[in-house]
């Protein structure tokens, strides 16, 4: 069986030793010999000295799920070895640091062990601590190019590029590289079966995470006030974010900042700035998490109700409370869906990938402003934080934001009266809102209290329902406008007849969720594929569920969250809708799905190890 | 609405101001506060100051938590947007609404509930970024729209309604504000109009967070003997010992009544200027401790120290501190703001 | 067609005039005859100057539900006149001030017109402007009980019992009573069709708010600690039960509190006292309405997840956002049984009546402190702030706190190891827990972050779900303890065979609920009723459910939203669950109910004006 | 847990105190901060301050937010019961805790993102209840646990570790404190053991709110030049102005290296003493007002004025304050506690 571009590793580290940057060496390298890859990084809520893992999945076949078993795992953190040397596949390779000796109690029959004398060599060479820690980590990159026969010229010119400014840093460190290569190459039969070859898949590619990803849609959609309160794993998004603005947002002819950024007190204040800001017309986010859109609750209501656009990123962690914070789960869909007391729904867009992020946050944009109401992008830790190869992202020129129904000065003067906030309903509900500063009969009364279409303060039923009964329709109007889900049908998306079971899922599981599709396949399981894009629910998404007999669907949360609102706001009998929660925090593996799937259609579990060269159907991910 | 008569502003037949606005055109519906609301004096302030000040009401935008001082904003400038919002949150709302847009004017209106106990966190962080705003904190030591609890602005002492005594230190917004490093800070009595103006024109005119901290009796639930926010206790008890006038930029200057030698000025980035009367020999309001020294050793007195106590223009707002460009951010065409396909291909190269 | 005992009458004021205590004279009258009657309030979210109503529905068979038409309107509020007049039925009286004319276009044809000159003869009599608004109160409520035959003896004692202290006080108000009695009596046909006359159905009752209930229910459940944040509608829980615990909870030796009732600066720090308090071991609550109730989201995630009892009162009002503050509904269903981020389920109590805020109230802290999680207990505005006419409430002496699984020193000591937070799990998902300062053995750590049962942080896959199992499991053991539903049967409550239909229902909404049961049975249509008390749903609310061919689920709400529980826990198909939102702002009436019902069903609706002798069941609420 | 070695506080072979326990059983499990982080400096001070009070471990309530100094306390007394809440929520749950049982003693542990942003609020309204606890701010100058941020504790022109300077003002926590009306401040640094055990002796002794604001480097994120929170910098310009001693009530004072005339001492409520050592001829420890001004003197010179600032335990506790029973609440049986329904029967004759 060949595993020539199709294996996973995994790096066992201590974090804070720098071992980021090694791992992310080789991540590239891979990337640029034209092979599909990914990372995915497990750390620690802490900042120093816990233990953290990095995986690096290869996959010819695109899969960018996490992998399940491990092909060969570097262990350089002794406190773990127990666990990381269980976690190698049978047949596959443990390399570690053969300073020191390895315990007796560690030892496998079914695995080889590869000792490489990493502080020792690196004790030799650099003279701080720092140094040597940091050298160890290129060096076993370097043990790595060996192994996998990656080509080491990559790895050169990548650390040429990282330091170029510091020529006499990357000649260290190719120092270090060379270090571990020859070693490995002198002590062990190189490469091994798990190993690299040219492809040409990753052109036209790109890697990133999807906090940039979602950055870059805020940037592009014209966004120019953003508030936040640090939280991980939603910093990146802001940090990004500032970075990117500093670049391209700075006034060509004043040098003068194109945006305003603020680090709020909190996230009941970064809410209260991005109502304050859109309210005066700005294009205006938050990024936060869990806890985050917790504290945001009143204020998201009062958003629903006076119908003021806002865009919040929940990069989602696991929950509830401050949870683990450092792994990811999709447990905020409710929350977001109804924030807030009182009748409320919310307009929930669901990203599976960097790409989405960076479309969908435009996209959450202009329904805020179109729909005049809060839109959140429900993001994760795993597509938020994580190194995805993603297709390069395009940018159509003609572009404009839709700014919704806003009246300009001469509109309010062509009224002949003054102005109603709440009265001139369109089709999908929506009425015309007016800007502050513009002219004095545009003016109107934003409040929380209860208001009459005339946006007046009322306390009678009838003016009071007719404004509730409105904000109804124009939620189910917004099902018209949001992004349809993306569905693939085992008979291909013309008109043959639906398979009997259907697949349903949202968000990151979605590279999973498409191995698994594959693989259940192989065994003979044919299933049609729904991936759900946003809530309220396209029109597709209920025929889509109508068409099976059965539905499973996948989500990371304990209480079928997806489940629920599809239960709620569809027609489909429960008995069609099965759930299927994965939340143990880790990114959704294929090999989840299908066992489980497995079990609930009453399936023998595929037998292990044979899932490797189960994959025949070649698809790349978006 | 109300059919008991209500102190509504309303001086007939007042002349237009250099915009050509008469008085009430700065008017907003009628108060549905108590008669005799301390709240709606100051309401009437506000419409005199704008008035004055011949600025246009939609260029100002009128934000407010919750409480009955934050209703008043129904209750002025009908031509300006108002914001209405949530219990605490003014502070912050404004802090987003003047990062969209830095061009129009803004007053906040809170009452001490809503700022010093909810909202205090905000309140303090909008300090400290220089927000610039008119922060009107219309003060009467109670909660008044939820029926006459204590609040943290409730004086060792001062006795509810039914006669129990407060017994927490309060929380002086005055020196809180001080020692966050305020620019602009007074405070004043809504029984006190002749003050009350000019230095509500000053903190219009003011680059920066102007806070002015009113003593308004809640007529209702904190006007009782035993109050220490009575009319009659403030009317004894009250030091106006800052009298100052606000001259606008290019306006005539009524020097007449200015006592040689103790008149202080300053001039406002806006070009109007401050002019303080009868300044007391040892108070300077532009030494941050010795205000607060002075200020402090009379509320031990039991006196209301009121003016405007403390001045400094020399702090860049919000937007001089983040670097943000002079045009208001929602009237940056897209064409600006966004970096195009190109840019974006180029940068991507570097993600590979 | 008699009305004795059988009308409605509304009174329009202006707030801060001091009418509140006229109307609750006559309403108290009312009572001490024998004869039952309610009381509601409609009072603006404003202290003075603006319109408010009361409503007094006097109803020999029981009915506490709200009136929907009036017999007899007094229009006491010029600015209202107009919406006053048109609210007096056909063939009713007005009774309005005629010292001032009133305005032709305020002619009807079919009511009567009672002029009494009110100001006028106040004027007369008494000095200060106060005092003639005050008297001229007292003096319509002479008027009325001229009118209706109210005993006004019965006033007389009520006045002197209020003046108790004041004997001068009593008398005037006397007189001013008399001035208006005099006059009708002297003026008009005394006593209207629309009358009084003594009965014995208000014996082993009392005139109480349900706020005033829940506050003894707190009481009397034992809890020390209160914490809180003024809000509409929820201060008077908080003044009622300082008011009690400063009469029944001071130490008979040093005259110290038994109590600490903490005013907090904001909600969230109410919610977090709540659980310091709760984590130290005394009974906590807070009372609080919608908007608080999104500002505690945080801290009840951190509560369910780290198991913390708190008892969190929320009275609600209507929704969303500030919404109308003095209005009611039943929207906050939502968000209390999921609060917060993540996967999360509370515990949620629906009380009907001041009985039940007073027993639901002590069960909150049973079942809060037995399954070590938030409970939430849902009244609202219309039961809270408006005079109930309610059974008196007991008490058993029995009754000892169930503190639920506490471990104190001794059998930790038992234990022979340390005390292990979340690993003892019981059949209904509990676990043990100790309290500071007991024990060094006994010693562990709360968190909101992820941990495994020993209450151990952990990032660990089956750990972290291994906790979240058993919360989930937890959540359903507690359907097993809360107050079952309450079940009426057409056929009674034995054994025969249920009918077509099933109205369900909860809270305040319940009398007007057994009002609309009588008058759907009338005209022909025979329902069962099932008035739901808890969430998680006990085992009878699916078997009701299931039941019935249709089940209308009445709920003051825009979006069905305890339907919605519905149809996420039960295995009831959504067709059998039909919504019957109803949601003004104002209590429920049972004309709204049988209307809407008739409508569904596809009924005639009954003629208007057939209502009131269409009460041939008789039922005395509880 | 980490393998590289941390500054665990272990003093071997230390002698058992007076109730036998050796500063091992003050302990908690290993720390998992940064090699080097300020936070653990303290936490081995506190493990001596308690050990050194012969407090029994379990009779100690530990409560924080969340952030590296939140954590904490899972690192010290492992033997009482702890508290990791929400961020920014601590000082309100100590509230409850404490209205709960007023017998047991609390420490709070928290941030300056924690405190200063977040939970600015609740610290006030804690400090104005005069809650009785020692409340420890670890005050790196950043928002440690979420990488690097600025935090409203940074002074102007500190700079991060990219290199840019921060530009808004600072809340000195010290300043606030006092302006709510505090009456145990303390400033202290985590480097400085000597001073820092005495000062928390003294708060775990005082009854009421005890702020101590101890500067405490981030190693990881703002130890750099250039940052005003580093190791560096905190040495270089800490002024330890006031040095105090604690003398556990009936303990033998060691009154030796004390200068004759300079020493201040004041009596505990509970019998202990604090002892001034070499308190400056113009500092009065028991003057606000002063306190303030030497203060903010210092700071502007850059100095940062360490040791037990302020001291004044006349105020009675949030319970004093309330009129709460001596016993805990939580300890009050409950026939104590319910009326019973013979009340409930006479009550209820009342609303007829
Ligand atoms: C989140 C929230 N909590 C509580 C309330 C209830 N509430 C309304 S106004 C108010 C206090 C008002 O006091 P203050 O700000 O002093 O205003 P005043 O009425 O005295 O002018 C409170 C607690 C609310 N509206 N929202
Ligand atoms: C509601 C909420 N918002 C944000 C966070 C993320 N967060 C964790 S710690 C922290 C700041 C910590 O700063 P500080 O209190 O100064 O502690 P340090 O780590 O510096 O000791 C933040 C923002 C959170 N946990 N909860
Ligand atoms: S209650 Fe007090 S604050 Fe409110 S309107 Fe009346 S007088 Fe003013
Ligand atoms: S990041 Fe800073 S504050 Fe946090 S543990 Fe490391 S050194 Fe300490
Ligand atoms: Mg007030
Ligand atoms: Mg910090």
């Amino acid at each position: 069986m060949s595993q020539t571009n199709d294996f996973a590793i995994r790096f066992a580290n201590v974090n804070g030793t720098g071992s980021a940057s090694a791992n992310n060496l080789i991540l590239r390298a891979i990337f640029r010999m034209g092979v599909p890859v990914s990372g995915k990084n497990y750390f620690p809520s802490n900042i120093q000295g816990l233990p953290t893992w990095y995986e690096i999945r290869v996959s010819k076949d695109g899969y960018m799920g996490r992998a399940a078993a491990f092909d060969l795992v570097i262990a350089m953190n002794a406190e773990t070895y127990a666990r990381d040397v269980r976690s190698v596949r049978s047949g596959g390779w443990l390399l570690h640091d053969s300073t020191w000796p390895l315990s007796p109690a560690l030892k496998r029959d079914d695995i080889q062990y590869l000792g490489v004398p990493l502080a020792q060599l690196c004790n030799g060479l650099f003279d701080t601590p720092r140094d040597r820690v940091l050298m160890k980590n290129i060096a076993y990159a370097g043990v790595l190019a060996a192994l996998h026969d990656i080509d080491i010229k990559e790895v050169d010119r990548l650390l040429e590029e990282q330091y170029a400014k510091k020529p006499a840093l990357a000649d260290s460190n190719k120092i270090a590289l060379r270090l571990g290569h020859d070693y490995a190459t002198k002590h062990f039969r190189c490469p091994l079966p798990v190993r690299l070859e040219r492809m040409n898949k990753t052109g036209e590619h790109i890697l990133i995470d999807g906090n940039s990803a979602t950055a870059l849609g805020c940037l592009y959609a014209g966004a120019t006030v953003a508030a936040w309160y640090p939280i991980t794993p939603a910093t990146s998004v802001m940090d990004s974010f500032t970075a990117y603005c500093k670049k391209f947002r700075k006034d060509p002819d004043t040098g003068k900042n194109l945006f305003c950024i603020v680090q709020a007190e909190d996230e009941l204040a970064a809410m209260g700035m991005v109502l304050g800001a859109s309210w005066n017309g700005a294009r205006a986010f938050t990024s936060t998490a869990g806890p985050g859109v917790s504290l945001m609750q009143e204020l998201l209501g009062f958003a629903y109700y006076a119908e003021i656009p806002a865009v919040l990123i929940d990069v989602q962690r696991t929950g509830p409370s401050t949870g683990m914070p450092t792994r990811t789960q999709q447990s905020d869909i409710l929350i977001c869906a109804l924030a807030s007391h009182g009748d409320t729904k919310h307009i929930v867009l669901f990203p599976s990938n960097p790409t989405e992020c960076f479309e969908l946050s435009v996209a959450a944009f202009d329904l805020a402003e179109r729909f005049q109401t809060p839109v959140f992008v429900l993001s994760d830790l795993d597509i938020g934080m994580n190194d995805w190869m993603s297709p390069e992202l395009k940018w159509d020129d003609s572009y404009r934001p839709d700014r919704g129904r806003v009246m300009g000065a001469e509109e309010v003067a062509k009224l002949g009266k003054k102005f109603q906030r709440y009265s001139d309903e369109d089709s999908e509900g929506v009425t015309s809102r007016t800007l502050p500063g513009v002219d004095p009969r545009a003016a109107f009364f934003t409040r929380g209290s209860g208001h009459n279409k005339f946006g007046v303060y009322t306390e009678i039923p009838e003016e009071y329902q007719e404004v509730m009964e409105r904000l109804s329709r124009k939620h189910k109007g917004a099902a018209g406008r949001v992004p349809t889900p993306v569905i693939r049908r085992a008979g291909g998306n013309g008109k043959s007849a639906p398979a009997r079971v259907g697949l349903v899922s949202l968000g990151g599981g979605d590279a999973a969720m498409n191995e698994a599709v594959d693989r259940l396949a192989a065994q003979g399981l044919v299933t049609d594929y729904m991936r759900v894009r946003a809530y309220p629910f396209s029109p597709e998404v209920e025929a889509f569920l109508a068409e099976h007999e059965v539905n499973y669907v996948v989500e990371q949360n304990r209480d079928g969250q997806l489940r629920s609102l599809m239960l709620l706001d569809t027609e489909i009998p429960k008995s069609k809708l099965k759930s299927v929660p994965i939340y143990s925090g880790f990114p959704l593996a294929a090999s989840e799905v299908v066992d489980a799937i497995c079990k609930l259609e009453g399936r023998d579990l595929p037998a292990p190890g044979a899932l490797a060269n189960e994959k025949d159907t070649k698809r790349l991910q978006a | 609405m109300s059919f008991i008569p209500k102190p509504v502003a309303r001086h007939p037949g007042m002349l237009p101001n250099k915009i050509g606005l008469t008085l009430r055109d700065y008017e907003g519906s009628m108060s549905t506060l108590c008669a005799g609301c301390g709240h709606d004096s100051i309401s009437a302030a506000i419409i005199q100051a704008y008035y004055e000040l011949d600025m246009p009401p939609h260029r100002v935008a009128k934000l407010s938590g919750i409480g009955c001082s934050s209703k008043t904003p129904t209750y002025f400038l009908g031509g300006a947007h108002g914001f209405n919002s949530a219990h605490g949150r003014m502070a912050a709302i404004a802090t987003g609404a003047n990062a969209a847009n830095r061009a129009i004017n803004y007053i906040g209106v809170s009452g001490d509930g809503d700022s010093l106990s909810i909202g205090l966190g905000h309140l303090c962080h909008a300090i400290r970024r220089n927000l610039d705003i008119m922060y009107v904190l219309e003060n009467n030591g109670v909660y008044g729209l939820t029926k006459g609890q204590f609040s943290a602005a409730t004086d060792v002492g001062s006795r509810s309604k039914k006669g129990e005594a407060n017994v927490m230190s309060p929380i002086d917004p005055v020196i809180l504000a001080l020692s966050l490093g305020i620019g602009f800070v007074a405070r004043s009595f809504s029984g006190d109009k002749k003050q009350l103006v000019p230095i509500l024109k000053a903190a219009i005119k003011y680059k920066g967070f102007a806070l002015i901290d009113i003593i308004s009796p809640c007529v209702t639930f904190n006007d009782h003997e035993g109050s220490t926010k009575s009319y009659r206790h403030t009317r004894k008890n009250q030091l106006p010992v800052l009298q100052s006038d606000f001259v606008a930029a290019g306006d005539q200057e009524i020097t007449a009544d200015y006592e040689a030698g103790s008149t202080k000025r300053v001039k406002l980035h806006d070009g109007g200027e401050v002019v303080f009367r009868k300044v007391p020999e040892d108070y300077d309001p532009h030494s941050r401790e010795k205000v607060v020294d002075y200020i402090e050793s009379h509320t031990r007195n039991g006196e209301i120290l009121t003016g405007l106590l403390y001045f400094d223009e020399s702090k860049p707002d919000m937007h001089g501190v983040a670097g943000t460009v002079d045009e208001p951010l929602n009237a940056v065409p897209y064409e600006k703001l966004c970096p195009g396909s190109a840019a974006l291909k180029k940068m991507q190269a570097g993600l590979r």
